[in-house]
């Protein structure tokens, strides 16, 4: 109640918005209020970071393009895998990165079988997938660049129920996704191998985003900031996110 | 109460379908206007009753020139009623609905007030069952009629009526005619386009015969239907009278 | 006809053997081809798992409730984008009648209007509209996706309306119109009282047709937020892995639309027929 | 008329005067109009915003060639389509007007055939069909979006246009079936040669209509991959965090089918001139 | 060729239109029937063609029976043709499409096989310069000629007319008389349903006078139009000859 008095949407209460549905690892069981899942219990540190009891959190759902239209948010900060660019920064804002996330390429047994390796040259041949409304886009394009057009989905249920249809050989999502999803959504799920953080021109860092010009901005900083030097973070995320050094970097 | 066109003109693009009409009607007469069909009777009356605009001329109604083209045609209208050859009654209103409209809106009455006097006029007319009725449920004959007293019910100067038999069957042609010659009793100032020679002679205080667009023959019934002077009258009423 | 049953006719004879045997055949090839596809499509390789995925029981049951409730939504924002899409509607057929010169803007709007909107697909709109007006600085409760994309739903949909209207109000024959002009009613009277109840009866039919089409059309608006029946089995999908929530949430509508489909196809056959 | 311009009736004389002021008038209000609105909406306190999320010039030219692009896989989609949606329909339509009792369940399935695919939202079909079929084990090519989404558009199409086509059937007088039966032609020489030529004739501004709409829903494809200028839109949309893509895309799409509609509104009002 | 109907019954629901007819044409004769509206007439042409399946009785073609319910009435209607009263031709086909499907059709032949008979067809009923319009740019007498082409395109041994002259305008009534009286001097076998008496007179070898379902009078046209039996038929042929 020092940094954030006043800034609100609701005097005494912090309110966060997430996506419907809200997908593991990032929330468990889509209930963020019980604090399991990385995002959620990023969330409710910076909360109490920020000085709010959990029971001051209040949980909204609101999509990526409810929260990229001109104007007024029904919430004061957005986590749902958010990543950070330039062009978005031009119309609302993004806090400190809360994490950096790799890229990985999700396939199945079959195509793995079928001899796709984990090498540039190789991943040119596949088909490929990925969900429109993500970050992926440009990487796949920029980075891979297949040899035919991908096909874009809605959402990453979309784009798994294409690879187990087999219109797509492999997709490209952020690594502790594509770990959910080989390990229990997609029958024969295998991950090809991953594009680390640090070898991409563009990382894909995730930011809480909030209104233009919002004045909450400078409080979420610094209590992502503040998680970041103490530890705090690194903890949250050995807890929820599964150890990923096992997954080949694509060459 | 007197109508008197002058040098009345009206085209339809090319066609010149009223070539400079000019005629009078007194208060009380009855004029009738014949002429095969084509010769610009429905045209006359539309343009009498303002529904079309003029090209040229004046229609004088006692003092007042209303084809001045700047009138607004409305209040005009009121004063002129006209009856079509195919009724043209509104189908979605019962018969009482069909004549209370325009008195309703216009004098701005209520339903009670229009009640007795419309009541009346059914009566009179013979339709006093039929009030409630939807014109689908009526006859050729009594739709006219009602068709008729729609017009009457706004109390008008003068009355046009446009071939209003030639769309019924034989039988009931006689009980429109009737209507029409209990109006005349009543005085009333009317111009009728006909092709029931018959009744125009026996009714009609004057006659014109219209050909192209021009008034050919002018004048009482007895003389322009017995003795026309004009070969066209001639062969006109040759064709008519042979039919009938 | 008067004939005992001994006394047939020679046509009711033979057409009561027809009868028998047609009776046989069509129930007897009907049956043949109800089992081909029961028995057969299961031998499909992968039936066993699209039926998992598309005809799950289990899921059906766990989602239907919920889905049943999500649909609550649709039909309310169809309850009240209806009556708005009338009057609209109607106000811009009525616009595109106008004939006062001052009034020319008018004209040409609602000419404009129902050219942009018939054009562009709803989803779009429901898109620009649902996210852009909001943004010119509304302050909440006025930004809600419901009104925002309600109001999507009434701009498309009372264009194609207007067009209806319009087509209703040239059918009625002028003469109605000269008819009433003639007893000296004003042009606006005209309209109201003998013009437009002949217009709207008219075209009925084709407007319950537009109100099928908006009720299918109602679920794009959980493009813009709001929960709803397609919305819900969309969450349903993501969360089970599973697409028989959508399968239901079709049969949900199948249930509201067939019903709607088969009266509107009565009315035009019925207005059709009056007309010939 | 042949009045020389000294020599102008009454009525020419005072029309010339009316056109002239009405003239004025009509512009004059316009303009009006139009200023207002060009000086007032940028008033509005979020004007810039909106301004910059959907009328951005630079996005615009950023974005405009690659949604043209994008635009030729609707159109593509939408011409593979045609055809089969054509023949489909025309199909269903001859099955529900079969008689012979053995071909009996053809009617049956013509019958829930259309009520199946007009009761349901396109979007489900295009998911239920699109990700569907293809899990029944299909191999590539055969799994194709690009095919099975075509197939849920013809799916649905097609029962709207058989339905237009029956109507059209059934329009067609029995005494000219009657005059071509007593010819000694059968039956079935009867519908193509006499029945369908002029069924086919008086149902196509219908099936104008049926155009513009799929058309429009071919942007739904996008919903199973196909990247068609809706995914095209949606993909700049969260790159560049703007909306302006979408108002282009809406943009292109007026350009295809207001023009279509204007067509279609022309031949329909053509058609029912010439019946009345 | 002969043609022998035996008591043929047929009812619209309760309606018994046709109640017990037997009449017989021989080869080369015309049979006209004649009756007032609603007495069968059409029905009965249009069951001999059977585009209307017969309740009861039979209807022989020399020996077959066409009226047995389970033949195919495909083939046998080849052998008879018909006119209808409003022609029914195609209004997508110029006139030589029209005359042209039936013979393409059935008897697979080709354009080129069928353009010589054809041509001469039209030729000899006057439409030689009116093959390759279509019936909307025809007059009905016209239309109405090119439909009788039609049905004998397919030698028919047997011709039915149903009021082929009552939809066409006086003067062109005369241009379709003179058709069928060349016809019947070709040796062609006729039954026609008429109100024209004149023709009937002229050209009929036997009338037939139906009322409510049943034949009343049958025999030669001098004998049944000038001095008929039945009160009935005096009544009609009053009506209708003082109408003429
Ligand atoms: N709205 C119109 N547009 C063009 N021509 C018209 C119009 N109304 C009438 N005409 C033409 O004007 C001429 C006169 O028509 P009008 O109806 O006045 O004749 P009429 O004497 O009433 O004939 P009838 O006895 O057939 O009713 C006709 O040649 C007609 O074709
Ligand atoms: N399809 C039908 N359904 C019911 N009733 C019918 C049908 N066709 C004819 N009828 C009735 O059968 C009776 C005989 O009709 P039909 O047409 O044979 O008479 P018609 O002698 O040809 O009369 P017209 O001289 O008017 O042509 C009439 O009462 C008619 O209403
Ligand atoms: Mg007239
Ligand atoms: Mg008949």
């Amino acid at each position: 109640d020092q940094c954030a008095t006043g800034k609100t949407l609701e005097a005494g209460k912090l309110t966060i918005a997430t996506g419907n549905p809200a997908y593991f690892p990032w929330v468990i069981d889509d209930a963020p209020e019980q604090g399991k899942g990385f995002e959620a219990a990023v969330a409710y540190a910076v909360a109490a970071e920020m000085g709010f009891e959990s029971d001051d959190v209040v949980w909204v759902r609101a999509g990526f393009d409810e929260s990229i239209q001109p104007g007024a948010k029904n919430f004061d900060f957005n986590l749902q895998q958010f990543s950070i660019t330039d062009d978005r920064e031009k119309v609302i804002d993004f806090s400190l990165p809360y994490y950096s996330s790799a890229m990985a390429v999700l396939t199945t047994k079959a195509v793995v079988d079928a001899g796709a390796e984990p090498t540039l040259a190789s991943l040119k041949t596949l088909k490929w997938g990925a969900g429109a409304g993500y970050t992926a886009v440009p990487v796949l394009t920029d980075l891979v660049a297949p040899d035919s057009d991908a096909l874009l989905y809605n959402d990453n249920t979309d784009v798994t129920a294409a690879i187990q249809a087999g219109q797509i050989d492999v997709a490209l999502f952020d690594l502790p996704t594509a770990l959910y999803l080989a390990a229990v959504v997609v029958d024969g799920g295998v991950i090809l191998g991953q594009f680390p953080a640090d070898r991409m021109e563009n990382p894909d860092r995730f930011g809480m985003l909030m209104e233009q010009d919002s004045a909450l901005k400078a409080c979420v900083d610094e209590a992502i900031a503040a998680l970041t030097s103490n530890g705090k973070l690194a903890e949250i995320e050995a807890t929820w996110l599964s150890e990923s050094t096992g997954v080949p970097v694509i060459k | 109460m007197k109508l008197r066109l002058e040098n009345v003109k009206k085209s339809f693009g090319q066609t010149k379908v009223l070539d400079g009409i000019s005629l009078e009607v007194a208060q009380g007469e009855m004029l009738c206007l014949v002429g095969a069909s084509g010769s610009g009777k429905s045209t006359l009356l539309r343009c009498i009753n303002l529904l079309e605009p003029l090209d040229d001329g004046a229609i004088w109604l006692d003092k007042e020139d209303i084809a001045e083209p700047s009138l607004d045609p409305q209040p005009i209208r009121q004063r002129i009623g006209i009856v079509f050859q195919s009724f043209n009654l509104f189908p979605h209103m019962t018969a009482e609905e069909n004549v209370m409209l325009a008195p309703r809106r216009i004098h701005r009455k209520t339903r009670d007030q229009l009640r007795q006097p419309i009541m009346a006029l059914f009566e009179r007319f013979g339709l006093k069952n039929h009030m409630d009725h939807y014109p689908d449920q009526l006859s050729g004959g009594q739709q006219q009629r009602v068709a008729i007293v729609r017009a009457l019910a706004m109390k008008p100067d003068i009355m046009l009526f446009d071939e209003i038999t030639s769309a019924l069957d034989p039988e009931l042609v006689g009980e429109v005619l009737e209507v029409l010659k209990a109006l005349k009793n009543e005085g009333m100032t009317m111009i009728m386009a006909t092709h029931e020679m018959a009744f125009a002679r026996e009714v009609a205080d004057n006659v014109c015969f219209l050909d192209r667009g021009r008034i050919l023959e002018q004048g009482p019934p007895q003389q322009i239907l017995s003795d026309p002077q004009e070969p066209r009258t001639r062969d006109f009423l040759g064709r008519v009278l042979g039919n009938q | 006809m008067a004939n005992g049953s001994a006394g047939l006719t020679r046509r009711q004879a033979y057409e009561r053997k027809l009868r028998h045997r047609s009776l046989i055949i069509a129930g007897g090839s009907t049956l043949a081809v109800v089992l081909a596809i029961v028995l057969l499509v299961p031998l499909a390789p992968g039936w066993e798992k699209v039926k998992y995925s598309f005809f799950n029981g289990e899921v059906f049951i766990k989602t239907f409730p919920k889905l049943l409730n999500a649909f609550v939504l649709d039909v309310a924002i169809f309850a009240w984008s209806v009556p708005l899409i009338a009057a609209l509607g109607l106000a811009i057929a009525l616009a595109r009648d106008v004939r006062n010169p001052v009034l020319y803007p008018l004209r040409l709007f609602g000419a404009l209007y129902t050219d942009l909107f018939r054009g562009v697909p709803v989803v779009l709109v429901v898109y620009l509209v649902g996210f852009g007006i909001p943004g010119l600085g509304l302050p909440r409760p006025w930004n809600s996706p419901y009104i925002w994309g309600t109001v999507a739903l009434v701009l498309t949909y009372s264009a194609y309306v207007a067009e209806i209207f319009r087509g209703g109000i040239e059918s009625v024959h002028n003469s109605q119109r000269n008819a009433a002009l003639s007893l000296g009613l004003t042009g606006q009277d005209v309209m109201r009282f003998v013009v437009l109840p002949q217009a709207i009866r008219r075209v009925i039919p084709a407007q319950m047709n537009m109100l099928i089409a908006l009720q299918k059309d109602v679920a794009l608006l959980s493009f813009i937020g709001p929960v709803e029946i397609f919305r819900q089995a969309g969450v349903f999908k993501s969360l089970l892995a599973n697409f028989t929530p959508y399968v239901v949430a079709a049969a949900i509508f199948l249930v509201v639309t067939v019903p709607a489909t088969r009266l509107a196809d009565y009315l035009i056959t019925k207005q059709n027929r009056s007309r010939s």
